[in-house]
């Protein structure tokens, strides 16, 4: 091993990869050759930094120094500035939304600060693709302490003690799932990693595979060997393919060392792992959809009073759990219960639904300055992950609305900003946990047109089967589709909350149980809203743009455009009248409200009143 | 690669420490030499590339070799600081190859501070 | 067992009984579209849901397939499920606006219309995937599944084309709650060669007649040995008298005497182009008329045509293929008297008229002759002369799509009659295998294939080989009369032959002497009955004496002259030879 | 008198045995040149009967059998139509006449036919000639040298 | 008491017998101790007089090879019938009339004709054929005098025993002389005249390793034409093997070697005539019943006379052709 004395670690999250991170590093990498600097620095790529925000991020170790933003053109002065000279460059260095000061310290910046990484342990410290940076961070000892020195038993008995319970959204306690599914009768037994992530706006369970895939390796070996299984398969999206492939370079080295296969640790143990791709349905994210998808099915839910521990993947006992559990597990083995439990809300020492124990991974994103992947302890709260570690809302927008737990999850005003984040907690707002997807709004957001966006996504995505979900959706979304237009009437209110009832009590599986809580939560928090549309015909946020009126400022459009004419120009209903250097206008009645004027006018003077 | 048993984990990561260590920014001591332009001028060059070897050779894992910017001394160039864990960083100054490797063997590896090469005990702030 | 309660009443139930069974067992009527008993429930419909109270918790689930494990109160008509089923079925209102069952069950919930946008009305299809279910599980021909995701969901075959492996069993048909799949016809016609006596359902009695008199079931129609699933049959049967994998058995009897009784061959007309069999409509041959006539048959014994009508004229034409240079030369005995059956049959059952074309009319039986004059007086017109060609009427004059023509010998003039239909007196030929089955048995038959009598005269049942006797057709052709008493005649020497209790066999036979026969089996091939076999183990040949005949071939073919017959022996003809020429 | 021709003819059962007993029965006249042997089937027949007679003085061998086809054992006379003509064969290679052996097909019902075969039979064998197969046996007082010798010892 | 005689005489033969006599190996020692060999010409030079000066029956056995087709074969084969208790017909020239046996398909004159004018080899100027006497300046030179047809042993003599092959197998010689010294030894009863020894009664397919199926044959080849199935039947492959109608004895050895046997060891026991038997099992296997089809098929026999008859012509029902 070469003494080097530094190490640039550059992110390559999806993110800053589709940022050209990697040229960056090829950057970085001739330049410091050109300095003869090649067997002191090392360049190296991690998975995802968290901070997606600030994307192309380079850290270079072991000074802790966060460059953000960086652009090709920076890296040879950065170079030499930094490496050679070994003076940081401030230029490059994170600002923080309010005060203009450089922050060198990648610690010290707030979106870090308030963080706590167990999930995320090794994020930004270890090539994904190296398994011995791995092992290096204490990498398979506690699979190595699980084979070696602990019974199938203690280790479902150590997990139900720590109170851990399923990150995928459910929330149920993953000891109780193993007990199960230990118990049921039935060989083989699979062990199953969801990584179908399906929530538009979630990205948490990707960037953990980017960035740490042997994590949820390991986490399964223990799980297999919790529940007997032999046999594990890891069910991820065809929209991940960089997430995919270093999963396959992870259980190949993992494999190569004899951490995966026949025989772990000389201990007789046998478990492997294969990759099933999702063809991208959101709905193969519940568990019996995404086991019919992996049996070769059509992904159809399947009766819930037939658990998957019982009768699974083909008909066997199946142990299903989210990458980001998964990840959790080592962290719990090797730094014991009381270190998670002292993590989160409620008291689990008797009944494990008794609170929300560890962190929780959420991806926040939206109309937030710091965008990206959080992992804060259970029971912070909204405010503070919006406002601390999220930098508030950019551009000074007033805060309005946050949603938690993608589609299937509520919009959360602002008086509940104070609420704590856990699975009780948030149910009872209306919203839920879910996959940890965050998406915050602002007062240029129409509630009642995310409500339709959420809706739409879950109508299209359902698989049909049930005529709840099916029919029910579509009426729903038909009844939005004609507010926003501004033919909404108040029975169609109380139909949409009848409808949504409906669709949540008679659906067969979650997509259906839970495609409504947006509308509901937005009747709940911001009926006003509704009540604009409907009765004044107009939309506050200005975002529903049948009931906009656009006309254009006359002054604005001489002096700054001088009658430019692209609004005349591109109107597809030539409903824009006017000649060069003259002031133009808009013809209400064939207007059609499709806002391209307003879109295409460089100089702003098309008004929306 | 044969199959690993629990003592590979421990030595594997017993290799890789130092590249764990060096990211962590942990470490049992830390030598920090200076290279501003007169730094470079003087040859801190070769200050550096013997300390890579010393650390080889010893096959030092906790100590962390670092460069800073010009320490503001240019006619003392070439210096370097030594800085142990909770102690007060020396620095020294004029340094030659022979002279840094007994400030390597004697202060960072022996604990004990070599006096005649040592302009300075303590240091000015730094972050 | 574990006590439940439904709607205040109490019952005791096995574990894992669904709910709707457990009401229906307390005759609580639960709503249900997407169940079938046959069928693995699917609860897609969601109208079944019902409130679950388990332990304080109620939860809302579907009745047809939630497996009662404790004792729990279920609710069936709370004022929640009754909100939830009227919004179901508001829904399916709108979506399947033609299906009558949905407006039924609205209408008892009193629901006349729904709130909802109509935008296919003729849709009457609920998705409800009872057919998918039958197709795929049950019948496992796997031709209809669905399509598509979400709203756009749909029933639909492989790329919306005819599939090929729908066996048009109907069964999906049958499953369908609104009706939206009807089994069509291809065209309703009447073929008379596909014409046979019982229905063609997949497990019939073959007809009213048949011995023995219990169902079977026809291989080629049944689900099961198309796809291997199904098997309702024996589902239901009570004696549990079903089995599928019964196969052909061969079993070998040791038997004294064998009766050949193998009938006949019908001769195909179609090789005679110019009478058009097979390719006019309406031209049938004899036993496709008669298969019509019969009450059990398709048309219930009526005669019609293919297009269903009653024909105005009938041609009944003999000596199709008998008696005659390019097919049969022997006349087939029995067609002139079913002919004149036939035509009294047409006179009796319909007012056509009928033209009977012979050559000569061999009524030779008892009474034959009496009901060739009552046939005459009945006003059929006899023509003497054979029918040579068959064309449509191209002119359509008289009543007759066809024309028969031929030659009126007895007038001397060529005559084109026009009928609608006509039939066939076709020959009577000799099974198409009978000179395998001749060697087989080591009888012999003849050029035309008819198996040879012993004696023409003295033995007509009997043949050259030692218990094997002939009875009825095979031995040429006959009607039924002539039949029965040759088979009681065969019957009847047989039964002699077994009485005696052994055969009488004749002193001479060949013997092969084992200590000079070297297994050349040279001899093995020549026996003529069969009577030389090879012992592999001792490797050398050996006579079965019952068998041989002693004609002497082998005993002249045998190179170490180790065959030696009981008389003719070499040194005897040698001597003779000897003596003869002195 | 001209030379009466010696002549083996062998029957089969069935047919020509029969055929011959029909023309008898009907007086049909045939030459008596001809001393019949009986067999069940034409198919006993062995070459080495043939050769034998000829041996023994036969001028001629006839061979009557069933029509094939009406062999009494079916498929008897088949063989016997095989044998006939590889003799005949051997005896064109030992320089006698095949003629002089001939096998026809007779029923029971051709007592015409067997008259006219006999009669023709001997006519051609009496056209051919006494056999007299030369030095058959050993003489001992002068066994047979040159050719003239031998041609001597013959007359 | 004095050793028995033993007298081996050659006369139309080619040698092969007297070879096959000192193929037994080891045990001519056992004849040489317990036989007094008192003639064997072949072997050792025996003078005719000394025959003649011994005593009527004083050789005890004579085994006498090689045909009869001259003066001095009859003269000697008469002499050693007085001479000798027990005569045996050694070999198939002596029992059946062999090879040699041939020759009665020609007259004597055609046979010194070709060999002696026609052959093309032929260096004879003077075209001079040998003569029974011919005048020399030293005298008169008598040669024995051939026949015009070529007789068997027994046909001359009056014969104890047969011993058939071409030449009979080492062993079956073997098998005799250890009969012959146990009889003599031990005082055992003769066998009956006329016996064949040094054979079985079964014919030679008993000992032939090939399987054999039904015959079906469609057309007769020459060895040569085909390579034969290793294991199969010859006679089934359309070869023209005499097995079936040859006595064994000799273990089959040309058949093991892929050749069709030749009918060497004589006819079987119940046969009169080799030859008329072999047609006549031959033409019953042929697979037709259409006239022309089996004349052609049996065209393809190529010469009856030499396949049927090769060894037995002489003791045949027609023993020579009439030409």
């Amino acid at each position: 091993m070469k003494p080097y004395r530094a190490n640039v670690m550059v992110c390559a999250g999806t993110g800053c990869v589709s940022n050209h991170s990697l040229e960056i590093k090829k950057a970085f990498e001739e330049e410091i050759q050109k300095r003869g600097l090649a067997d002191e620095v090392q360049v190296v790529t991690t998975g995802c930094n968290g901070f997606c925000g600030a994307g192309p991020i380079a850290v270079v170790q072991p000074d802790g120094i966060f460059y953000q933003l960086l652009k090709i053109k920076d890296i040879p002065y950065l170079v030499e500035e930094h490496l050679l000279k070994g003076r940081p460059v401030p230029r490059l260095m994170y600002v923080p939304p309010e005060e203009k000061i450089h922050i060198p310290k990648m610690n010290d910046i707030a979106f870090f600060k308030g963080q706590m990484l167990v999930a995320l342990r090794n994020r930004g410290m270890i090539d994904p693709e190296n398994i011995d940076d791995y092992i290096a961070r204490d990498g398979y000892r506690a699979s190595a302490k699980v084979l070696t020195t602990m019974t199938p038993d203690e280790v479902i008995q150590m997990i139900e003690a720590s109170g851990l319970r399923g990150r995928g959204g459910g929330g149920f306690p993953t000891g109780v799932k193993w007990e199960s599914c230990r118990k049921a009768k039935g060989e083989p037994r699979y062990v199953i990693c969801n990584a179908d992530e399906g929530d538009p706006g979630a990205f948490m369970d990707r960037s953990i595979i980017e960035g740490d895939p042997h994590s949820v390796l390991e986490g399964m070996v223990i799980g297999a060997f919790a529940v007997g299984s032999s046999e594990g398969y890891i069910y991820v999206r065809q929209e991940y393919p960089l997430a995919r492939e270093r999963l396959v370079i992870a259980i190949n080295q993992a494999r190569e060392y004899g951490l995966l296969g026949d025989d772990i640790f000389g201990t007789g143990f046998k478990f492997d792992v294969d990759i099933r791709r999702g063809a991208g349905a959101f709905v193969c994210g519940e568990s019996t959809a995404l086991m019919a998808s992996v049996e070769g099915r059509v992904g159809e839910p399947r009766a819930k009073y037939i658990h998957t521990v019982e009768h699974g993947l083909w008909n066997k006992p199946t142990c299903l759990n989210n990458v980001e559990t998964w990840a959790t597990i080592p962290a719990i083995i090797m730094r014991g219960v009381d270190w998670f439990t002292s993590i989160g809300t409620g008291d689990v020492s008797e009944n494990p639904w008794g609170g929300s124990k560890g962190t929780k991974v959420f991806s926040v994103a939206g109309k937030i300055n710091n965008t990206g992947l959080v992992e804060v302890p259970m029971g912070i709260t909204l405010r503070e992950i919006i406002f601390d570690v999220g930098g508030g809302v950019p551009k000074g927008k007033k805060f309005k609305a946050v949603q938690t737990g993608g589609p299937s999850g509520g919009f959360l005003a602002a008086e509940l900003l104070d609420l704590q984040v856990d699975y009780e907690q948030l149910t009872e707002a209306g919203s839920m946990m879910g996959s940890g997807g965050m998406v915050i709004m602002d007062e240029d957001n129409c509630m009642v047109d995310m409500a339709k966006y959420f809706l739409t996504f879950t109508q299209d995505e359902s698989c049909g089967k049930c005529a709840p979900c099916r029919e029910g959706t579509l009426r729903m979304l038909q009844i939005l589709q004609r507010i926003t237009d501004g033919k909404g009437t108040e029975e169609d209110l109380v139909l949409l909350e009848d409808l949504s009832h409906y669709v949540i009590d008679s659906s067969l599986c979650a997509l259906g149980g839970s495609a409504p809580n947006p509308v509901l939560t937005t009747l709940r928090y911001f009926r006003e809203e509704y009540e604009v549309h409907i009765r004044d015909k107009k939309c506050p946020a200005r975002v529903c743009r049948q009931l906009n009126v656009y006309t254009i400022d006359p002054n604005l459009c001489v002096t700054k455009g001088h009658g430019c004419g692209v609004c005349r120009a591109q109107c597809p209903e030539k409903a824009i009248v006017g000649e060069k250097n003259k002031a133009h206008s808009v013809i209400q009645d064939a207007c059609k409200k499709c806002g391209v004027c307003y879109d295409v006018c460089k100089f702003d003077a098309i008004q929306i009143s | 690669m044969p199959k690993l048993s629990i003592e590979d984990l421990e030595k594997i990561s017993e290799r890789v420490r130092r590249t764990t260590l060096l990211r962590e920014g942990a470490g049992r001591a830390k030598v920090t030499v200076h290279m501003g332009t007169c730094g470079i001028a003087a040859g801190s060059r070769k200050i550096i590339d013997t300390l890579l070897r010393l650390v080889e050779e010893q096959d030092v894992k906790d100590v962390i070799l670092t460069t800073s910017g010009c320490a503001g001394l240019c006619s003392r160039e070439p210096m370097a600081t030594v800085e142990l864990l909770q102690e007060a960083p020396v620095k020294y100054v004029d340094l030659t190859e022979d002279k840094i490797r007994r400030i390597f063997l004697e202060h960072v590896l022996g604990g004990r501070p070599v006096q005649e090469y040592a302009l300075a005990v303590g240091s000015e702030r730094t972050q | 067992m574990i006590s439940i309660e439904i709607d205040g009443k109490q019952i005791e139930v096995e574990e894992e009984t669904t709910i709707l069974n457990a009401a229906n067992a307390l005759d609580i009527k639960i709503p249900t579209l997407c169940y079938n008993e046959l069928i693995e429930p699917y609860a897609v419909c969601r109208i079944c849901v019902v409130e679950v109270i388990r332990r304080k918790r109620t939860r809302l689930v579907t009745a047809c397939n939630y497996p009662l494990r404790e004792s729990v109160k279920v609710r069936t008509n709370s004022e929640r499920v009754l909100k939830l089923r009227r919004m179901n079925l508001e829904l399916l209102m709108a979506r399947a606006p033609a299906a009558k069952i949905i407006q039924e069950m609205a209408a008892e919930m009193g629901l006349e219309t729904t709130r909802f946008p109509i935008e296919n009305p003729k849709e009457s299809c609920i998705l409800c995937g009872l057919c998918v279910q039958m197709c795929q599980d049950v019948v496992g021909a796997y031709a209809i599944g669905f399509a598509d995701r979400g709203s756009k969901r749909e029933v639909s075959t492989p790329y919306e084309r005819t599939p090929e492996t729908c066996i048009l069993c109907g069964a999906c048909a049958q499953v369908c709650p609104t009706g939206h799949i009807r089994m069509t016809d291809a065209e309703e016609r009447i073929i008379h060669s596909k014409l046979s006596l019982g229905p063609n359902a997949a497990i019939t009695i073959p007809f009213r007649q048949a011995i023995p008199n219990v169902p079977r079931i026809h291989a080629e129609h049944c689900i099961h040995f198309k796809t291997g699933e199904c098997m309702l049959c024996s589902k239901v049967c009570p004696k549990d008298c079903i089995h599928y994998d019964d196969k052909d058995e061969i079993e070998e009897f040791e038997i004294g005497a064998v009766i050949v009784a193998t009938g006949f061959d019908d001769f195909d007309p179609t090789p005679m182009k110019q009478l058009g069999y097979g390719r006019y409509p309406n031209i049938l041959t004899g036993a496709e008329f008669e298969q019509m006539n019969n009450a059990g048959s398709p048309t219930g014994g009526k005669i019609v045509m293919e297009n269903g009508e009653e024909p105005r004229s009938v041609a009944i034409l003999h000596c199709i293929g008998s008696r005659d240079e390019n097919y049969h030369k022997y006349c087939s005995r029995v067609c002139c008297m079913y002919a004149l059956k036939f035509a009294h049959l047409v006179k009796e059952k319909s007012n056509a008229e009928v033209y009977q074309l012979y050559v000569d009319m061999r009524a030779f039986g008892k009474g034959y002759e009496e009901f060739y004059q009552r046939i005459l007086d009945e006003g059929v017109n006899v023509i003497r002369g054979k029918g040579t060609e068959i064309v449509p009427n191209r002119s359509g004059a008289g009543d007759g799509a066809l024309l028969v023509r031929c030659e009126d010998t007895l007038i001397g003039k060529f005559r084109e009659i026009p009928v609608d239909m006509v039939v066939l007196c076709s020959a009577l030929e000799a099974r198409s295998d009978a000179t395998d089955l001749a060697r087989k048995l080591n009888i012999s038959a003849g050029a035309d294939g008819w198996f040879i009598e012993s004696h023409p005269k003295l033995g007509p049942v009997s043949t050259t080989t030692e218990g094997i006797y002939l009875a009825g057709v095979c031995q040429g052709p006959k009607d039924i009369p002539d039949t029965v008493a040759q088979g009681s005649a065969a019957a009847a020497q047989a039964m002699k032959m077994l009485a005696q209790g052994q055969i009488l066999m004749d002193a001479a036979y060949a013997e092969i002497a084992e200590e000079f026969c070297s297994g050349c089996r040279i001899c093995n091939g020549l026996c003529p009955y069969n009577a030389i076999s090879f012992d592999e183990t001792k490797k050398v040949s050996n006579v079965n004496s019952a068998m041989c005949k002693a004609c002497g071939t082998c005993v002249a073919a045998c190179p170490t002259g180790a065959i030696a017959a009981r008389h003719f022996t070499d040194e005897q003809i040698y001597a003779q030879i000897e003596g003869i020429l002195v | 008198m001209s030379f009466e021709p010696k002549i083996l003819g062998i029957l089969c059962n069935w047919c020509s045995y029969t055929g011959a007993d029909l023309a008898g029965t009907a007086r049909m006249k045939y030459p008596a040149n001809m001393r019949s042997v009986r067999v069940m089937c034409s198919g006993r027949v062995d070459p080495g009967f043939i050769l034998n007679a000829l041996r023994s003085g036969a001028d001629g061998v006839l061979i009557c059998g069933c029509h094939p086809g009406d062999c009494h054992y079916v498929e008897g006379n088949y063989k016997c139509m095989r044998r006939i003509p590889l003799t005949k064969k051997l005896l064109a290679d030992m320089g006698i006449d095949p003629r002089r052996l001939r096998l026809e097909w007779v029923s029971a019902s051709e007592g015409a036919r067997f008259q006219s075969v006999v009669t023709g039979f001997t006519e051609e064998i009496r056209t051919l000639g006494p056999l007299e197969l030369r030095e058959l046996n050993f003489d001992a007082e002068h066994p047979a040298g040159t050719a003239q010798e031998i041609s001597a010892a013959a007359s | 008491m004095a050793k028995p005689k033993l007298a081996i005489y050659w006369a139309a033969a080619c040698g092969g017998c007297d070879i096959a006599i000192l193929d037994i190996e080891a045990k001519i020692l056992d004849v040489a101790d317990f036989f007094d060999v008192v003639f064997w010409p072949c072997a050792m030079d025996f003078k005719y007089a000394d025959v003649e000066a011994m005593e009527d029956k004083s050789i005890t056995l004579t085994l006498f090879n090689g045909a009869i087709r001259s003066d001095e074969n009859f003269h000697i084969a008469k002499l050693l019938r007085q001479k000798s208790v027990v005569l045996c017909a050694f070999g198939s020239c002596a029992a059946d009339g062999g090879i040699p046996s041939l020759a009665n398909l020609f007259t004597l004159d055609s046979i010194l004709d070709y060999v002696y004018l026609q052959a093309p080899s032929l260096d004879n100027p003077g075209k001079t054929i040998p003569q029974p006497t011919t005048k020399v300046p030293e005298g008169e030179i008598t040669i024995p005098r051939l026949w015009n047809t070529v007789r068997t042993l027994e046909q001359v003599v009056d014969v104890d025993y047969l011993i058939p092959g071409c030449p009979p197998q080492s062993d079956q010689i073997a098998a005799v002389v250890d009969a012959v010294i146990d009889i003599l030894k031990n005082g055992k009863p003769l066998p009956p005249k006329g016996t064949v020894l040094g054979a079985t009664e079964k014919s030679c397919c008993d000992e032939c390793p090939r399987e054999r199926n039904i015959k079906k044959i469609t057309k007769f080849i020459r060895p040569y034409e085909i390579i034969a199935e290793p294991n199969l039947c010859l006679m089934e492959q359309g070869i023209v093997c005499l097995g079936p109608a040859t006595r064994s004895g000799c273990g089959a050895k040309c058949v093991k070697a892929g050749m069709p046997c030749r009918g060497c060891y004589g006819k079987p026991i119940n046969v009169r005539d080799q030859g008329a038997k072999m047609i006549s099992a031959l033409a019953s296997v042929i697979d037709s019943t259409d006239p022309e089809e089996i004349d052609k098929i049996i065209a393809t026999v190529a010469d009856p006379v030499g396949t049927f008859y090769r060894f037995t012509l002489a003791d045949s029902f027609l023993r020579r052709a009439q030409v």
